[in-house]
């Protein structure tokens, strides 16, 4: 819940390209470092100071759907929460409905078809945990990076398969091997996201909470190594003229690459710092 | 000042008593005749045109649609080569705000079991034809019946859905390979009809108690009636026969009771006629 | 499966027969690459023939029926009700919608399990973004507006079956977000304006690799993957109001090339939905409207 | 406080407390001493069994049916429990919604009964990877006046123990089952008779009963539960939260226990051989018939 | 000579009947057919959830719960037929705002639990001491493959039975048809003659109901 | 007479209005059974009602209960009466209360009141106070001994003055009791002992008829007397 | 006569005073609900004309309670401090789904309100006319009957029968003659909703 003058405060700031941190409207706020395999028994973790993001793999028979049978896997993203941090549960879902839906869809990056290993029968399911420990407000951005820092950190087992039984009850015997394990294909083309809102006529990026309060359009990008966008989704109660859209795409695309460089930093120097355990 | 329908709101068992009283429905229809005008059964021009679906509108405004759908399975380890008929009615929240979007709750899942008894041991469609293949494969025939407005009388609609949509079911033929376990078949041409032994009617009567304790049954009762209702009566009658199928009711006369049987089969004639 | 005690039983698990392997790989006929270069023989920025009426639904309080190709769904408004204490939380600020999307079981090639799926979700919320802009709220204090949609049908029952995301959104939705917006003021629900949704299908020439565009795509341009010698990359759902000329619902995925492309696309979009609102929403309610209940 | 129960009175909270600090229990009963136990086999047929300890009652029903097995162990038929908790036996039990007492005791009876492998799985195979036989216990609580574990644990054994299966023959790919009264039933192979005893303390662990009531549930600071066998084997214990013991009070209970366990088997003992005595007969019975026919 | 040793088509299995089986519930019963045996359990006018408050008579919570497997549909549909039974026994307006919660448990199952259910839930009734309008009787018949009426039939007679015939009547007026429920494929002359015998073997079942009754009062 | 719901009553021929008691309800003309019992008839003829017994207890004005708090308000109590409702007992429905002194009763604690508003639309009131010359006469709350619960038909012949069992078992052991309409009963005595006993003799004794009351009640002298 | 509908331009913002059925968005009108238009010409000069659309449908299908509209509806519950209300009609418009409101002790009547057994002026299942006066807590409105055509208009006696009001806080049974308390409306109201 936010009070009218604060709203028409931070409007009024926006306007005037000085936000209450210093900061100006396209000024991100400095990234949280992550740490990698945060999470012994989990297949894969990323942890930051404000997000906890764990990764399973498991086997799953995917249902056996005629000709075209999916051989994609599925990557499901379930948010669990502290009461506490002042997110509803509907922003939680868009949130969960868009991680699974970009990492699901062709642009997403990963290699889907990879994860398929009995054709038309059985695969590994990718389930993703995002536990939240702190909000400070562009929860989707910060959560993606999460997500994204644990997917590189996720190992599988090699599988080995051989068939059995006959008609429509064939099975088929596999055998997991978990000392043997391989990385996720395509990890790195996995995009960045970037969400700008709109606030009065104007948008920003990394918001506060409070700024979140009084945007009534949110524009969510997915910006690939390509420095293209390949996923772009409107959220929140208002409306936008296209004329608009064009610079907070280009805004978009900025942050996009930036984040995505960033990023490899950070995974390298952990992939580093956890082999240097071993 | 008050007007009818804020008197129907208000207290529906004196509105509704005022006109029945005289033998008068507030919509106009008379207690145990069948208005047969009030019974269409539309396969409609533009909506739902597809060769697995057929929607019944029936009495007065349920707008009901049966979807079938026809799968392959393994049969059941005890009848090897015994198909499968699997009938499930819906109440999704579109169709009634009284309609919420959880589970099925006892309304809808009576309303099925009814609906499949009817349909079970009736043998309306002989289910062994369904076997592709003995102990490997048989087909599935998911009829979902779905309601998109309800107005009472659930079962007669669904009935009459579903015999609608099976009657022009159509099958593609099916061939099952042992060597990939598979069933294949050729989606485009649909040209096995199944051989539909019954078509089940459904006659619902509202038994409606007047001031003297005297009983009256009015057919095919809207759901505001239904609500004053002190209990109803089903008779299903099989089109073709004239043989009943099912009766189900409670709190009537059996008099009374002799008269909807007749009702009933009257009725089943004149639909077949549409 | 706990829900399955509550319906009849079927068996555990049952198949769509796959198809004879003749022709198992279905390929674009090459006609197709003729005539206009889509498979149909549209014109790139030519919708199909859209189908809307209202009054469908006797119960509701405004009801819509929406057609288009193999799409066919029913949304109907019920309301303006109490809010459900649950969902109470500050009542002096307007009204709130709820929008709740199902696929019918017999609504794609598969039969669909009871069970919620991911795709309904997806396009609640996105129904949802998309009317909310175009509604006075304000005006309906301490009260909710439920949208049901029911999709009868996702797809021509011939066609294969589609990878639930992107053809449930790129298909489904637009249907969706104008039969609401249909249903909305079939209710007399107040708004700024009606909502209009359009897909568009985005696609690479494989020789030149230039991106080009097609409006309101079927779902056998999407799932064929390839149209007009080109190769589906991508898609994009707008919701549109009109008059206004704002955007209320924007939904890209995939390949979408560049900012300049993305704007056209958009664009495009937008006047399609301007036509569709000119010949078929604004009839339907004059229609009904004239038409005496 | 929406538990339908019915609330406790400070005067029988502290009657209870003060009479066993007289070593007296309110039904009169000594601290180690079992109400009435009454089993009561066969009436709904083969594998049932109802049991009632004082006016607490428990039905187990025992069912098999032919199904195919998992990939993943290909050799082994299933066992399926489920324990209802009938909104007969008291108003805290509603429909569709489990307290955390119907938890524990369901999860207390999966450890005592399925965890303690009582039950031989790979004698239930009929065709490896093809058709096993998939037996299904449901136990009903209908009546609810304390110690509802140890009433259904015992129901649940008994019922086993009564149950008969059909006779198969198996040729090549298909089976015959055959009629109850064409060839006898088959009886399941059980290892062994978990029972199932529950103590309860009060002040502070310094008094201990077994078999507690309804009342002395409500009133008790916390229980302890002990499943054993006649080979004086422990199946499980548990000790969850309530009044700390000390260990040897814990030795003496699984003493107390191993010796009430014996002579409740001895009881279910019983209560079986009038039963499968009139069964065979029965089949003798049967044998003769079908053989004059022959 | 019918499969469970009965040698008339129109007979019943010996019926048993008892009350106040149960402790806790307010009142209870157990009626039987032969081995088909149920237990009926009543609680109330109790506290009910606001949510199916009413507030011109009691509540009725019906609730059927099968010996063996998971409930479903079939149970859903039994539990609405009893309940418009019971709704019309029972006198439900003089205690609004409450619940009257009817349980029934199936013990044993020979064919005919349903006919069971209803009657050992108004037993259950009475014992409990709600106010009745009237007791309800119930039966069952089955046409087995040649035509000829058994009443009260056993599973096995059920599995090839034509159809099937579940018939309720009062005690106070036998001319009105409590509650019926027929299945598979019969003329109307068929169910006719069902009706008939029914009637006639509530009648039976009510007079039984009297002396189980007067045994319990005897002492006092 | 056994009478089941359903069983029209002759209309016993008296000079004043036949006046129709419990189990018994008018259906136009006639008098119908609604509960389970035995038919009774007072001696003047004038009142006909059925005596059943039953577990579950519905409130009726002026019955004395017992009652258990069940929470605290400004305005009073919350007790549960075993009924459909809870009960509301007002803070100053005690003799002497006042705004200043109300009496503080823990949740869990056990009173004797005094139901002073039965109304099927309402949720039923409780006093602790006679209205009429504002004194306690033994209602309030009761401390120690033990609470039972007994059918609703055991309470009526435990407040019968010429029941038999409880001048016996008093003859043996002094004993203090309260019963309340709605099937709970209070006893205290000496020891707990002596408690136990007697409520197992009072349970006992719903099945056996009075004549035989004395020798019943001699099973359980040893146990009462004997002191350890 | 034309029809618009929701969207449609009707003018600019500074040519009309925007009115029911309008919305106002930038510096033009637009219809908000499928309709007829209308202006009205402002009667005092310098004042804009009012323009507004009249909907096409009699009546929406359901209406919601705003402050000081009349409504009628159901006493769910009573207890000492307030009655519960499940408001099915708002002026004379069925509402689809019945929103709830209360009616608390000290807004019954006008006057003694410190004597007010709420259970001496309504009981569950009463028809009660009554004007909502505020927006209330969130989950009911609450409601006001301290006016003479205000409160009970319809009840039944304890033996079941519709009862007749005989002073404006007592009603009687036809049947049993036995006199209850209500708060009633003035007798009117109950002549009327009988006079169907």
């Amino acid at each position: 819940m936010i009070s009218v003058c604060e709203r028409d405060y931070i409007i009024g700031g926006v306007q005037a390209n000085a936000r209450g941190d210093g900061r100006r409207r396209t000024d991100a706020r400095p990234l949280l470092s992550f740490e990698l395999g945060a999470v012994p028994q989990a297949s894969g973790s990323a942890k930051s100071a404000a997000l906890l993001v764990g990764v399973k793999v498991a086997i799953a028979e995917v249902s056996h759907v005629g000709a075209q049978a999916d051989d994609d896997d599925d990557v499901e993203t379930m948010n669990t929460r502290s009461k506490h941090l002042g997110i509803s549960e509907d922003s939680i879902r868009k949130y969960s409905d868009f991680c699974s839906k970009l990492l699901n869809s062709d642009a997403g990056g990963l290699d889907l078809a990879s994860l398929c290993f009995v054709p038309n029968t059985t695969c590994w399911v990718i389930h993703v945990d995002v536990l939240v420990l702190a909000y400070t407000g562009n929860l989707l951005d910060t959560m993606f990076q999460a997500i994204r820092a644990a997917l590189a950190n996720t190992l599988i087992p090699k599988v080995s398969v051989e068939e059995s039984g006959s008609g429509l009850a064939r099975s088929f015997e596999f055998d997991v091997a978990d000392e043997e394990t391989e990385e996720l294909k395509g990890v790195n083309d996995i995009p960045a996201v970037v969400t700008l809102y709109k606030i009065g006529n104007y948008h920003v990026i990394d918001p506060t909470p409070l700024e979140e309060l009084c945007s009534d359009v949110q524009l969510t990008v997915a910006i690939s190594r390509k420095g293209l966008p390949c996923a772009i989704h409107k959220y929140g109660s208002g409306s936008v003229d296209p004329s608009l859209l064009a610079d907070m795409i280009q805004d978009a695309k900025k942050h996009g690459l930036a984040s995505l460089e960033w990023m490899d930093r950070e995974i390298q120097r952990e992939k580093l710092r956890l082999s240097n355990l071993e | 000042m008050v007007n009818p329908d804020t008197f129907k709101k208000l207290h529906p068992q004196e509105f509704h008593r005022r006109f029945l009283g005289k033998g008068v429905r507030p919509d106009g229809r008379e207690g145990l005749m069948i208005d047969l005008l009030n019974l269409t059964l539309v396969t409609p021009n533009r909506i739902h045109r597809n060769c697995k679906r057929k929607c019944a509108r029936s009495n007065g405004w349920n707008t009901v649609i049966c979807g079938i759908k026809a799968e392959v399975a393994v049969p059941d380890t005890n009848h090897p080569t015994t198909g499968y008929l699997v009938p499930n009615v819906d109440f999704p929240p579109i169709c009634g705000s009284q309609f919420k979007p959880t589970a099925p709750g006892e309304f809808t899942q009576s309303v099925s079991e009814m609906v499949y008894r009817v349909v079970k041991g009736n043998n309306i469609l002989d289910l062994e034809t369904l076997c592709i293949e003995g102990g490997k494969a048989v087909w599935v025939l998911y009829a979902d019946i779905v309601f998109l407005n309800y107005e009472g009388n659930a079962v007669d609609a669904a009935l009459l859905a579903f015999t609608a949509a099976l009657k022009d079911t159509k099958l593609p033929v099916a061939v099952y390979s042992d060597v990939e376990g598979t069933v294949r078949a050729d989606a485009a041409d649909r040209s096995v009809s199944l051989d539909v032994k019954r078509v089940p009617f459904g006659a619902t009567f509202g038994i409606f108690e007047q001031d003297g304790g005297a009983k009256m049954a009015m057919a095919d009762p809207t759901d505001e009636e239904e609500a004053v209702l002190i209990s109803s009566v089903t008779v299903v009658v099989d089109g073709e026969s004239q043989e009943l199928m099912g009766t189900f009711g409670a709190q009537v006369p059996i008099d009374l009771m002799d008269q909807c049987i007749g009702q009933a089969k009257k009725r089943a004639t004149a639909i077949k006629k549409l | 499966m706990a829900l399955d005690s509550k319906r009849i039983k079927g068996p555990e698990k049952s198949f769509v027969p796959l198809p004879l392997l003749v022709q198992s790989t279905p390929t674009p006929t090459p006609t197709s690459t003729k005539t206009k270069g889509r498979i149909d023989g549209r014109g790139t920025d030519e919708v199909r023939p859209l189908f809307a009426t209202t009054r469908l639904v006797r119960q509701a309080s405004g009801s819509a029926f929406v057609e288009v190709g193999g799409v066919k769904v029913v949304c109907a408004v019920y309301g303006p009700k109490p809010v459900p204490a649950s969902k109470v939380q500050d009542h002096h600020s307007g009204g709130r919608i709820s929008c709740d999307v199902r696929l019918s079981p017999f609504a794609a090639l598969k039969r669909k399990q009871f069970m919620k799926e991911p795709a309904e979700h997806s396009l609640s919320n996105n129904l949802h973004t998309a009317l909310l802009p175009s509604l006075l709220l304000a005006h309906l204090p301490k009260s909710q507006i439920d949208i049901h949609i029911q999709i009868l049908q996702a797809q021509n029952p011939t066609s294969i079956p589609p990878n639930a995301f992107v053809s449930s959104l790129s298909l489904l939705l637009a249907p969706c977000i104008t039969a609401a917006s249909l249903a909305l003021a079939d209710a007399q629900i107040e708004m700024m304006d009606s909502v209009v949704g359009c897909n568009l299908g985005i696609y690479r020439n494989p020789s030149t690799q230039k991106l080009f565009w097609m409006v309101d795509c079927t779902e056998e341009e999407i799932e064929t993957r390839s149209n007009g010698g080109g190769v589906w990359v991508g898609n994009c759902v707008v919701g549109v109001m009109p008059s206004i000329g704002k955007v209320t619902g924007l939904v890209m995925d995939g390949d979408i090339g560049d900012v300049g492309f993305v704007m056209e696309a958009v664009q495009v979009c937008v006047d399609a939905c301007a036509k569709i609102h000119e010949v078929v929403v604004k009839k339907a309610l004059i229609e009904s409207a004239q038409a005496k209940e | 406080m929406n538990t339908g129960e019915q609330p406790v009175s400070t005067s029988e909270r502290n009657f209870v407390t003060a009479a066993l600090r007289e070593g007296l229990r309110v039904d009169g009963r000594g601290a180690y001493e079992f109400r009435d136990l009454a089993i009561n086999l066969g009436d709904g047929g083969y594998g049932s069994a109802e049991v009632l300890l004082g006016k607490t009652r428990v039905l187990a029903n025992v069912a098999a049916e032919v199904v195919r097995p998992n990939a993943a162990n290909a050799t082994e038929g299933f066992v399926h429990f489920n324990t209802s908790f009938s909104p007969m036996a008291s108003p805290a039990f509603e429909q569709g919604r489990l307290t955390d007492e119907e938890v524990l005791i369901s999860r207390m009876l999966e450890k005592a009964l399925r965890r303690s492998r009582a039950i031989d799985t790979e004698g239930l195979c009929i065709i490896a990877g093809e058709k096993v036989w998939s037996i299904r216990i449901d136990i009903h609580v209908l009546d609810h006046e304390g110690n509802i574990l140890d009433c259904a644990c015992i129901a649940a054994i008994a019922a086993l123990l009564h149950f008969r299966r059909p006779d198969i023959t198996v040729e090549g790919d298909n089976v015959i089952i055959h009629d109850m009264d064409e060839r006898n039933p088959i009886p399941l192979s059980i290892h062994h008779i978990p029972i199932c005893i529950t103590f309860g303390f009060f002040d502070n662990g310094d008094r201990v009963l077994v078999d507690p009531t309804h009342l002395e549930e409500q009133v008790q600071d916390g229980n302890f539960i002990v499943v054993v066998n006649t080979h004086r084997e422990l199946c499980t214990m548990s000790k969850a939260g309530g009044a700390s013991l000390d260990v040897a009070r814990i030795i003496q209970c699984t003493e107390v226990a191993a010796a009430k366990a014996a002579e409740v088997t001895e009881l279910v003992r019983t209560a079986l051989s009038k039963v499968i005595i009139r069964i065979s007969i029965y089949c003798q019975h049967i044998n003769q018939f079908i053989t004059k026919v022959q | 000579m019918r499969s469970n040793g009965r040698t008339d088509e129109h007979q019943l299995r010996p019926l048993s009947a008892s009350f106040g089986v149960l402790s806790r519930a307010d009142g209870s019963s157990r009626f039987g057919f032969g081995t088909t045996e149920v237990l009926a359990s009543v609680f109330g006018p109790k506290e009910v959830r606001i949510r199916d408050e009413k507030i011109d008579s009691a509540t009725l919570q019906i609730s059927v719960r099968p010996l063996n497997g998971l409930s479903g549909p079939l149970h859903r549909l039994a539990e609405r037929q009893l309940r418009d039974l019971i709704e019309a026994a029972v006198l439900a307006s003089i205690h609004p705002r409450s619940a009257i919660q009817v349980t029934i448990q199936v013990t044993g199952d020979d064919g005919c639990f349903m006919s069971a259910a209803v009657n050992a839930a108004s037993l259950a009734l009475l014992d409990a001491g709600v106010a009745q309008r009237h007791l309800l009787a119930s039966v069952t018949l089955a046409f087995d493959p040649n035509g000829t009426l058994l009443l009260d039939p056993s599973l096995k007679e059920l599995e090839t039975a034509k159809s099937v015939h579940t018939f309720t009547f009062s005690n106070s007026n036998d001319a009105v048809i409590a509650g019926v429920s027929s299945e598979g494929v019969y003329s109307q002359d068929e169910y006719k003659q069902a009706c008939t015998v029914a009637q006639q073997a509530c009648a039976t079942i009510h007079s039984f109901y009297r002396k189980t009754m007067e045994q319990k009062l005897a002492p006092q | 007479m056994v009478v089941l719901p359903g069983d029209i009553v002759p209309i016993p021929e008296s000079e004043q209005t036949v006046r129709v008691g419990p189990g018994l309800r008018q259906d136009v003309a006639n008098i119908v059974v609604a509960k389970a019992g035995i038919l009774k008839q007072s001696v003047t003829g004038d009142r006909v009602w059925v005596e059943g017994n039953q577990r579950r207890y519905v409130p009726q004005l002026n019955e004395s209960v017992i009652g258990i708090v069940t929470a605290k308000h400004v305005e009073g109590f919350r007790v549960d009466i075993g009924g459909a409702h809870p009960a509301t007992l007002g803070a100053l429905a005690f003799e002497g209360a006042t705004k200043r002194n109300k009496p503080n009763l823990e949740i869990g604690a056990l009173v004797f009141a005094r139901v002073c508003l039965a109304n099927k639309d309402m949720d039923p009131e409780l006093d602790c106070v006679n209205p009429s010359n504002g004194k306690a006469d033994g209602f309030g709350e009761v401390k120690g001994g033990f609470m039972f619960k007994c059918s609703l038909g055991l309470c009526r012949s435990l407040l019968d003055p010429k029941n038999p069992f409880l001048q016996h078992l008093g003859a043996i052991c002094p004993f203090e009791m309260a019963v309340g309409m709605n099937g709970r009963v209070w006893v205290d005595a000496g020891t707990p002992k002596q408690i136990i006993v007697l409520v197992k003799a009072l349970l006992g004794s719903e099945a056996v008829p009075y004549s035989k009351a004395r020798t019943y009640v001699k099973e359980f002298k040893s146990d009462l007397t004997s002191v350890e | 006569m034309t029809v618009v509908t929701p969207g449609e331009r009707l003018g600019l913002a500074g040519e009309f005073f925007a009115s029911n059925g309008t919305v106002e968005v930038g510096d033009h009108i637009y219809a908000s609900i499928v309709g007829t238009v209308t202006t009205t010409k402002s009667t005092t000069s310098g004042e804009l004309d009012t323009i507004q659309v009249i909907p096409t449908k009699k009546t929406m299908k359901s209406s919601i309670p705003e402050v000081s509209s009349i409504v009628t509806g159901k006493v769910l519950r009573v207890n000492p401090r307030m009655a519960t209300l499940s408001i099915m009609v708002v002026g004379d418009q069925p509402c689809a789904d019945n929103f709830q409101g209360i009616i608390r002790v000290q807004d019954v009547r006008a006057t003694e309100r410190d004597k007010i057994q709420i259970y001496n002026c309504f009981r569950p299942g009463d028809i009660v006319r009554a004007e909502v006066i505020s927006l209330g807590d969130s989950r009911s409105y609450y409601l006001s009957t301290a006016k003479n055509e205000l409160g009970v208009i319809l009840a039944t006696s304890v033996a079941g029968h519709t009862m007749i009001p005989i002073s404006w806080e007592e009603m009687v049974c036809p049947k049993t003659k036995a006199v209850e308390n209500r708060k009633c409306a003035k007798p009117v109201a109950i002549g009327e909703s009988s006079t169907q």
